[in-house]
């Protein structure tokens, strides 16, 4: 018998963990790593509280599979900006990414 | 009033430049078309306002109410009393003749008008119109604020894009920090009033007949007078904030120039009048000095700038500066007369400014210069444009039988009433403005015209002696029959002294 | 402590250990390769969940998809598959604190929460969950608009995804 | 016709003689001769009906014709004018009438009617003769003046001047009549104002006269104040009379009638050329013969004695101004008849002598001789009259001669080219003599003897032994000049060929001097006194008893005494003798000892004029206030107001609105604006993970704040 | 008709206005029929007039043929309009002279439209002022006036017109900044701008009260200045009147004609309207100083006069000089209010006005007369002229002679008036300013001995500049002129007889 909790506490940690890669990786492509991270312990937060809820309602699932969607197409599209970076600029580190600034 | 007369009146001119931004860009004429017809409309209906006004009733009429953001107790309140509605005809008429005037034409060798993308031109000209109408007619404070806003930004882009290429992004600039600083100060004037209305009343509302009688105390009003009259005088061109007026008229394409010296500044003038004096009286009563000091150097201090520019649209610039002093010197007096001529003078030197800087624009578009000394002889060719700028100078240099008279006489009784001083003084600017008025007059229309002008100047087109005659109607007519305005305003400022205490 | 307690912990810990071997591992293609064991895991705790169709999906698009389409782009991008330099940025420990600081706040956040507490509830007799997503995600009294944006937003990111990565013939590849 | 009526209408003739002249007839010269001619004529008519209906009245002092209107409001009262016919008005009238039409006819020779009109005469400048085929050959005649009907247009309207101011019963239209004289005057002297002397001499004597008029206006004005009217018989009251003795005027110490006195007098010596305003008289010679005749025998001269003797009544009431009238006269009469002496120009010896005799008549008047002053304007109205008219025709004759040699450069006017004249025109010089022998007051036949006679007795009489003493000296010069004027002219042969072909004038200006010379006689015998030896009472002293009676109380007549009758015997015939005498046989102004510069140039007078009034006079105007005051002070105070304000403005603009207003408020705020910008940019690195960092601190700060503060 | 005899005084007034504005659509270049509308549109308030004048009651007291229409009554003004007879002898000479004004500048040919509708706007203008019973009207109409002039005077007035002009304008608005003002506190202190009212409640005044934080003495004072310099400007009073010779001068012929016919007579006309009913303590007390400017006005007057060389300089010097008098006669009054001198003064003074409005205005006509003809103002340019133009030269004479006072004109009658009127009470002044009168007679007969008398100037004579003689309408200029000199000269009591009656109410 699993309390809530220990999901939500796992969902949080890996959040972190996600948000930490994140925040302080160099590589481009890591970052999107860590967002993947991140979609996850979401999906977990969704899925159990759809278990924990009133199980006849499906949102929970429902939105974590608009997640996956989602997430699908962001690392799709993010890697291809990666790639086509790459090609430009030759790096894929994200502090050398910065042209946008003032 | 089951048409809602005022609301059309604000939204047309807004519909009007989303349907021109449709219109193809090359399809000049049609976007023209569809302007002039919207102006048109505008205008009459603001007319069939000022006429149906029903002065025995006074008050606030016209009223519609439309609750837009229940929640903070913001509504799209309009009415228009005695003050505010010939300002409405004001704007009517200003739009009318600023599209005239800016009509242009395609044909390069008739220099007259906006030719460049006069689609988008008018189009903004129109969104900072709706901008105006809405002030003029707004009853909540929060609308008012909307509109004022709406109004003033369009200024940026028409002065940036088609304004005078050597000074127009430095003036579009300045007169925007100008402005946004003076309403920012104001707004947080407005919210500290919308906060204690709410822990007086225990009501959300912005409904300034609500504020009116919201019972702000002494050392708020106190408080909070200065900025929030202040922050909207600043777009009143207001000693020591005027510097952003002349600049940004001499930036600004013709028709800009009216709206901002005709219109633009009778919006600071009339905020300051709606949200500082008269749901701030006592606060009034505390400042009304300062302002009185301020205006008064003003009156004196523009006349005298205004007398040793060489730059038709500087002197000009600086007359308003003078004018709109007198405007807030009204106002200062807080008494019947002052701030009835107050009213007054704001259509009239509205009516009259929009007329200057029109003709000045069209010596401008056919001689490309502003330097009164290198104009000349304009008499020979433009006489129509020659006496429409003899009346707009009589009228600025306050000569009876003209609008001017009527405004600027009971602006002096009124001055009188509270200190002779400052009415001693600032009559000297009548002398120096017929000083400077008469040179111009005399230099740029009957002296000799260089040769380099030769054979450059052609005649104002149709339209444009349209702009010129109507805009003098209304100075002359008023200027005889002063009982065509004055009984109408009369009512708006009874509601004032009401507020005042009666004074 | 029930066995499904124990292995919750276990799959928790393996999840959080991969988790944590993608952000700090050097070597990008392990990082990708634990991203994959941190899916597994969490496909696991869908299991644990009962979702058995989310931990089939998490298995195939993730792991399936997902992270070999990022396999390729460390490929891609990679001049030497051996890059030793350090993968965290100079002020990773900014990150590593403020990832502190989210958990913390997340953790104090659940602590206040009072539905915290509730236990699972049970799954009625007969109640298909797939069947019952299924007729969700295509029933108009469902979400079969969000399902349709979904599916049009994978589309476009498709294209997308083409169009920006997409190296025409001639290289316009600026040094 | 009543004779108020009749009275009204004596002034009008002439003046509607001016109008038709002036407005229609001005084309035809014989139309406008008869018009104003008949209008001399009905006028002269009127004043001897009047004249006659006067005599027939007992004590016309007393009830003298008088008619008066309204003519001014003032507040509650009229100021009434109207017309008087006293004893004194009846005399003046007669020989104005007489005179006036004398002149009126002889002017129609005199400007050459019936010639033709000269070869290149034109307006403005006197005719210079017009050349004539006669059988054969040509010569010249004189031509006829291109202005005549102006003339008589003028001098039509001179006459109504004087009849207005002679038949008026109040100081206001004597006023009117006396100013529109002096118009006359200038207009006359001006006549022929294309010669520069004639345009300065008319303004000369227009500013002159003016001068005294201004007193004059003062006086009356002074007058009416303090009367309260300006009607002689309302103010030749007793009350009146007296309260205006006793009011002290706060000047010199005179009283109000002192004062008021003394201001009219100023006007007649203005207009009767009593010095030191006589400047004007002499250089008046520029006008036409006629003119001159009009002017210093008949009617302007006269006029101003004839105020004087009018206000008699007041100006007696203050011995200081009596003195000092008095004075004035005794004193003019010897200074002109100095003056007279040197003359050469046959009008200027008259024009001085007119000034000497008319210092008598004021001396007379300043000692209180009423009746004698009378009797002299009366008597020397005929003979100088006649003497001018003579000396006219003179010059007539004298051109004429000119013409006929063809000579312009001698001056028919200069006595030393006279000589023997007398056989070329007799009448002429018969009727000169008289004049002549009147004029030095030839003794018991000519009238000018009576006059000077009374005057000198009246003088000795009342014990002024100064004035006496001078008068005599100067009837003595009197005589003196005017036998040498007849010798050099008349006497000895012929100096020049133009006297030699002088000839008579035609009978339109012999019979006037025929006339006149009837008066210049006989009229001195209507005032012989009464105590006077052998003649005494053969005719009674009617003018004594007449025009005395003008006065309310009657002046007694003095006592006969036989100095002042041996005097005037022994100056006149000893002064005529003597200028004979001397002057018998001197043929050119050199060999005349009494050339003396000083007295040829009249002391130096209009020179001295010249730099003490006229000079400065147009520096002031000129310089000081056209250049100085209002060019260079006021305006130049009003131009600085131009720059002023210019200045005020740009040194607003640029030293204060610029630089603060706009650095603080406007630029400024940019400026401000600017920096902060500046500032913030290093925000924007443009490293996403940096800008994620500062979003989650804000976002986890921001939530804290919000879960402590506010859900807490 | 009814509707001319109820409106008759509005009527006059508007009518000069409304046809200006009816010319304004008259088809374009019809020279001939601009001239001869303005001059029958300028027939007809001189026709109303008459009327008004016959109807006049002279011995009934008040204002008479009162209207009052709405026209401002917010601040309690309104368009009351009456007349006395001061104030009509005054409408009678600006409608006489506006006529003749217009006649004698048909020989305009350059913008005779405007030039046509700036007279009759200049008519209404003067009409105004002289009718107004309200003060703000009297303000408006004072002001209104000058708009025209300084257009006339700016367009078609010759070499220096811009600086004349220019200096006519701001100085004489500058004056009426002061009368703006007074009339102001004016009209604060009563709530009223009607003549009637304030003539009583303003000397009803409680001198202990307080006004506007001043003691009504001190206010009395201040706005008795502020009248007097306005009008002093207008008249021109010593030392204000260099506006004068400037602006006569380069003013169009018929511009000066009505300048120093009419215009001049408003600052007298306030004079007696504003200034001696409002505050005759002050007045009294400083009729002093008043009679001290008129005084140096006339004497330097005459000394000016004299010392032009242009011939149009001269007549505006005598303008001066002569409107001096004006303001002695009216400083005596104010001296002696109430007696029998102060009246006569006053008719003297009003009867003055008139008549320096009938002689400057046939002066300055004359001059123009021959500067059309020559192109020279310049006296020494002149010369013997009479010859040439023997009527020209009579008309001259006659009319100098009017100017320069001689009795039996019309001049006389009143410079002798304002003499007797001010000898007893301003004896020095009067004494002094006969030195005045004496130069009058020098500078008119310099302007007579420098153009007509002398050696002919041969330039004239003949070839293109042979001078040509006074033409048929220039002497139906001078006609009406003359007759009404002549007739006053010698018959003054039909005008001044209405004019006393006046002033014995008034006074």
């Amino acid at each position: 018998m699993i309390p809530l909790s220990w999901y939500l506490i796992l969902s949080a940690a890996l959040f972190s963990v996600g948000l930490f890669g994140v925040l302080s990786r160099r590589n481009a492509v890591a970052i999107l790593l860590g967002i993947e991270l991140m979609l996850n312990s979401v999906n977990i937060n969704l899925v159990s509280f759809w278990r924990y809820g009133d199980v006849t309602q499906m949102a929970g699932q429902v939105f974590a599979i608009i997640v996956f969607a989602v997430a699908a197409a962001e690392v799709s599209v993010g890697l291809a900006l990666v790639i086509s970076v790459y090609r430009r600029r030759n790096t894929v580190i994200a502090d050398e990414i910065d042209l946008m600034k003032w | 009033m089951n048409f809602p007369v005022l609301s059309v009146i604000t939204f047309t001119p807004m519909v009007a430049a989303l349907i021109i931004l449709m219109l193809p860009a090359q399809r000049k004429n049609e976007a023209r078309g569809v302007a002039l017809a919207a102006a048109t409309f505008a205008l009459i209906l603001s007319f069939w306002v000022y006429l149906t006004y029903d002065q025995a009733a006074a008050g606030y009429q016209f009223i519609e109410k439309y609750s837009w953001l229940p929640a903070l107790g913001i509504s799209l309140h309009f009415g228009v009393d005695g003050i505010s509605a010939p300002l409405v005809l004001l704007t009517g008429v200003v739009m009318f003749t600023g599209v005239l005037i800016s009509w242009g034409d395609d044909d390069k060798h008739v220099m007259a008008g906006i030719q460049d993308r006069p689609r988008e031109f008018f189009a903004f000209l129109f969104l900072l119109a709706g901008g105006v109408f809405g002030v003029f007619v707004s009853l909540d404070l929060f609308m008012l604020f909307f509109f004022y806003e709406i109004a003033v930004f369009p200024m940026y882009l028409l002065i940036a894009i088609w304004g005078w290429i050597q000074t127009r992004e430095y003036a579009a600039m300045k007169l925007t920090l100008y402005l946004f600083i003076g309403s920012v100060v104001s707004l947080v004037g407005v919210l500290a009033m919308y906060w204690l209305q709410y822990k007086n009343t225990g009501v959300l509302s912005f409904d300034m007949i609500l504020m009116e009688n919201a019972g702000f105390s002494q050392t708020f009003q106190n408080i909070w007078f200065l900025p929030v009259f202040l922050g909207f005088a600043v777009l009143g061109g207001i000693w020591p904030f005027h510097n952003w007026s002349p600049d940004g008229h001499v930036a600004a394409p013709t028709a800009v120039s009216m709206f901002h010296a005709g219109v633009l500044m009778k919006l600071g003038a009339f905020a300051a009048l709606r949200v500082g004096i008269m749901l701030l009286p006592q606060g009034a009563h505390t400042w009304s000095w300062l302002i009185m000091l301020f205006a008064g150097i003003a009156v004196v201090y523009g006349a005298y700038i205004a007398f040793v520019q060489e730059d038709m649209k500087y002197m000009i610039g600086f007359s308003s500066v003078s004018h709109m002093g007198l405007v807030m010197l009204g106002m200062s007096t807080l008494n019947r007369n002052g701030i009835m001529g107050a009213g007054i003078q704001m259509f009239s030197h509205g009516v009259m400014t929009a007329l200057f800087f029109a003709i000045t624009g069209m010596i401008y578009d056919r001689s490309h210069t502003r330097q009164i000394p290198e104009l000349g002889g304009m008499s020979k060719i433009m006489p129509f444009a020659t006496i429409g700028f003899i009346i707009g100078g009589l009228v600025s240099m306050g000569m009876p039988f003209f609008s001017g008279f009527v405004a600027e006489f009971p602006i002096f009784m009124g001055v009188w009433e509270v200190q002779w001083l400052v009415a001693v003084i600032a009559s000297i600017s009548i002398v120096i403005t017929a000083a400077y008025i008469m040179r111009n007059i005399r230099q740029v229309f009957f002296g000799a015209m260089p040769e380099k002008l030769e054979g450059h100047i052609t005649d104002v087109t149709v339209l444009d002696k349209v702009a010129i005659t109507t805009l003098c109607l209304f100075m002359i007519v008023i200027g005889l029959f002063p009982s065509f305005m004055v009984p109408l305003i009369e009512t708006g400022v009874e509601n004032v002294l009401r507020l005042l205490g009666g004074s | 402590m029930t066995g499904e307690q124990i292995t919750f912990l276990v799959v928790a810990l393996a999840t959080l250990g991969s988790a944590l071997m993608v952000v700090t591992t050097r070597n990008l293609i392990h990082a990708a390769l634990w991203l994959i064991a941190t899916l597994f895991s969490v496909a696991v705790i869908f299991a644990l969940l009962s979702a058995s169709f989310l931990a089939v999906v998490q298995v195939v698009v993730y792991i399936g998809a997902i992270a070999i389409l990022f396999i390729f782009a460390v490929m891609l991008t990679r001049k030497d598959m051996r890059d030793q330099s350090p993968q965290l940025n100079k002020n990773w420990w900014a990150g590593a604190l403020l990832a502190v600081l989210t958990f913390g706040g997340l953790y104090a956040l659940l602590q206040g929460w009072s539905g915290l507490s509730r236990t699972v509830a049970d799954i009625p007799s007969g109640f298909d969950a797939v069947a019952e997503l299924g007729t969700e995600l295509t029933s108009f009294t469902g979400y079969v608009l969000p399902f349709e944006v979904a599916s049009v937003l994978l589309v476009a990111a498709l294209v997308g995804a083409v169009y920006v990565a997409f190296n025409p013939r001639s290289g316009n590849i600026r040094k | 016709m009543t004779t108020e009526t009749l009275i009204w209408l004596i002034p009008l003739p002439p003046a509607l003689a001016f109008f038709l002249i002036v407005l229609f007839t001005n084309k035809s010269k014989a139309l406008s001769h008869t018009i104003a001619v008949g209008a001399a004529l009905l006028s002269w008519l009127g004043s001897m009906i009047v004249f006659v209906r006067a005599l027939g009245v007992e004590h016309l002092g007393e009830h003298p014709f008088e008619s008066s209107i309204n003519w001014l409001p003032t507040g509650d009262t009229w100021l009434k004018i109207g017309v008087l016919v006293d004893p004194l008005t009846a005399a003046v009238l007669f020989f104005v009438a007489w005179t006036v039409l004398m002149i009126f006819l002889y002017s129609v020779g005199y400007h050459n009617f019936g010639q033709p009109a000269g070869d290149h005469d034109h307006a403005g400048l006197p005719p210079h003769g017009a050349t004539i085929e006669e059988h054969g050959h040509k010569h010249v005649v004189p031509s006829i003046e291109p202005m005549y009907s102006r003339f008589f247009a003028f001098i039509g309207l001179f006459a109504f001047g004087m009849f207005t101011l002679v038949v008026s019963d109040n100081l206001l239209t004597l006023f009117v009549g006396w100013e529109i004289m002096g118009l006359c005057s200038y207009l006359l002297i001006g006549f022929w104002y294309g010669k520069p002397s004639a345009r300065n001499a008319a303004v000369k004597a227009f500013m002159t006269t003016r001068v005294g008029d201004v007193f004059m206006l003062l006086g009356i004005a002074y007058l009416y104040s303090a009367t309260g009217t300006l009607s002689f018989r309302e103010i030749f009251t007793e009350e009146v009379l007296h309260t205006l003795a006793t009011i002290p005027s706060g000047v010199l110490g005179l009283s109000a009638a002192g004062l008021i006195g003394l201001l009219l007098f100023i006007g007649t010596v203005g207009k009767s050329a009593q010095f030191p305003l006589h400047v004007w008289l002499p250089d008046a010679m520029e006008g036409p013969t006629p003119v001159s005749a009009m002017i210093h025998a008949a009617t302007m001269v006269s006029a101003g004695v004839y105020m004087v003797i009018r206000m008699f009544p007041i100006i007696s009431l203050d011995e200081k101004t009596m003195a000092i009238v008095a004075f004035v006269g005794a004193f003019t009469a010897l200074f002109a008849a100095t003056i007279a002496v040197a003359q050469n120009d046959i009008k200027r010896v008259l024009a001085y002598s007119t000034i000497s005799q008319l210092g008598f008549m004021i001396a007379a008047l300043g000692i209180g001789a009423y009746v004698a002053a009378v009797f002299h304007l009366i008597t020397h109205a005929f003979f100088k009259a006649l003497l001018f008219l003579g000396s006219g025709s003179v010059i007539h004759g004298m051109e004429h001669g000119v013409l006929h040699t063809g000579n312009h450069k001698v001056d028919p006017q200069d006595m030393f080219n006279m000589g023997g004249l007398r056989k070329k025109m007799p009448i002429t010089f018969w009727t000169f003599l008289i004049g002549g022998f009147a004029l030095s007051g030839f003794p018991i036949i000519t009238a000018g003897f009576w006059s000077k006679d009374e005057i000198l007795a009246d003088a000795f009489g009342h014990g002024h032994i100064f004035v006496f003493a001078t008068l005599a000296i100067a009837a003595f010069m009197t005589a003196f000049y005017t036998m040498r004027q007849i010798t050099l002219t008349f006497l000895g042969e012929p100096r020049t060929k133009e006297a030699e072909h002088a000839q008579e004038t035609p009978w339109t200006m012999t019979t006037p001097l025929v006339i006149l010379a009837f008066f210049a006689v006989t009229y001195g015998w209507v005032g012989i006194p009464e105590h006077f030896p052998l003649l005494g009472g053969l005719v009674p002293n009617w003018l004594h008893e007449f025009v005395g009676g003008t006065l309310a109380e009657h002046p007694e007549a003095v006592e006969f005494s036989p100095w002042p009758l041996i005097t005037s015997f022994v100056v006149a015939l000893g002064g005529l003798f003597a200028g004979w005498l001397v002057y018998r046989n001197i043929n050119s102004p050199a060999e005349d000892k009494l050339q003396i510069s000083f007295l040829k140039n009249k002391y130096y007078f209009d020179e001295i004029y010249d730099y003490i009034f006229v000079k400065p006079a147009i520096w002031v105007s000129e310089v000081l206030v056209s250049a100085w005051m209002d060019k260079g002070f006021i305006d130049g105070i009003l131009h600085i107001f131009g720059p002023a304000t210019g200045g005020l403005g740009s040194f607003i603009r640029n030293k204060f609105d610029l630089p603060v207003v706009n650095r603080f408020f406007g630029d400024g705020t940019a400026d401000v604006t600017y920096w902060f910008g500046g500032k913030l940019r290093a925000v924007q690195t443009g490293r996403i993970q940096q800008y994620l960092m500062f979003a989650l601190v804000v976002f986890i700060a921001v939530g804290a704040a919000l879960y402590f503060f506010l859900l807490a | 008709m009814n509707f001319i005899s109820t409106h008759l005084l509005s009527t006059i007034l508007f009518f000069p206005m409304l046809s200006a504005v009816v010319m304004m659509f008259l088809p374009k270049d019809e020279n001939k029929l601009f001239r001869w509308f303005a001059f029958v549109a300028s027939l007809v308030p001189f026709a109303l007039t008459l009327v008004a004048w016959f109807q006049f009651k002279s011995s009934q007291p008040g204002f008479q043929f009162q209207e009052t229409y709405v026209w401002y009554e917010a601040i309690g003004s309104s368009l009351h309009l009456g007349v006395d007879g001061l104030s009509l002898t005054m409408v009678l000479l600006t409608t006489f002279l506006t006529p003749l004004a217009i006649l004698a500048s048909f020989s305009i040919s350059d913008r005779v439209k405007p030039y046509m509708m700036l007279f009759l706007f200049l008519e209404t203008g003067m009409l105004g002022v002289f009718m107004a019973l309200d003060l703000l009207i009297f303000f408006v109409f004072w002001e209104v006036g000058l708009v025209p002039m300084y257009f006339l005077i700016n367009q078609w007035g010759s070499a220096n017109k811009d600086y004349a002009s220019l200096k006519f304008m701001i100085y004489t608005m500058g004056g009426s900044l002061g009368l703006l003002l007074a009339v102001q506190m004016l009209g604060v202190l009563f709530g009223t701008y009607d003549l009637v009212t304030l003539y009583e409640r303003w000397n009803s005044l409680e001198p202990g009260a307080i006004l506007l934080g001043m003691s009504v003495h001190t206010v009395k004072t201040i706005a008795f200045w502020a009248f007097v310099i306005a009008f002093a400007i207008k008249v021109p009073l010593w030392p204000f009147h260099t506006w004068l010779p400037d602006a006569h001068t380069e003013a169009p012929t018929a511009g000066s004609m009505l300048l120093a016919g009419v215009l001049l007579k408003l600052g007298a006309y306030g004079f007696l309207r504003l200034v001696l009913p409002l505050y005759p303590a002050e007045a009294k007390m400083f009729a002093g100083a008043l009679a001290l400017l008129a005084t140096a006005a006339i004497v330097f007057g005459a000394f000016g006069s004299f010392g032009q060389t242009d011939f149009k300089r001269l007549v505006a010097y005598s303008s001066v000089n002569h409107m001096g008098f004006v303001v002695l006669g009216i400083a005596a009054a104010a001296y002696s209010i109430g007696t029998q001198d102060a009246t006569i003064a006053l008719n003297g003074a009003i009867l003055q006005m008139f008549n320096h409005g009938l002689s400057a205005a046939g002066m300055f006509f004359l001059v123009g007369v021959i500067y059309e003809r020559t192109h020279t103002r310049n006296l020494e340019e002149f010369g013997g002229l009479f010859p040439l133009v023997p009527v020209y030269g009579g008309i001259l004479i006659f009319t100098s002679m009017a100017s320069l006072g001689l009795p039996g004109l019309n001049g006389f009658v009143s410079e002798f008036l304002v003499v007797r009127g001010a000898f007893p009470v301003l004896t020095a002044y009067t004494a002094i300013s006969m030195l005045g009168l004496l130069f009058t007679g020098a500078y008119i007969l310099k302007g007579i001995k420098k153009v007509l008398h002398g050696p002919m100037n041969e330039h004239w004579a003949h070839g293109e500049h042979k001078l040509t003689e006074i033409n048929f309408r220039e002497i139906m200029v001078m006609v009406p002129l003359m007759a009404l000199i002549l007739w006053i000269g010698i018959y003054p009591a039909w005008i001044l007889d209405v004019i006393n009656k006046a002033v014995v109410m008034l006074f």
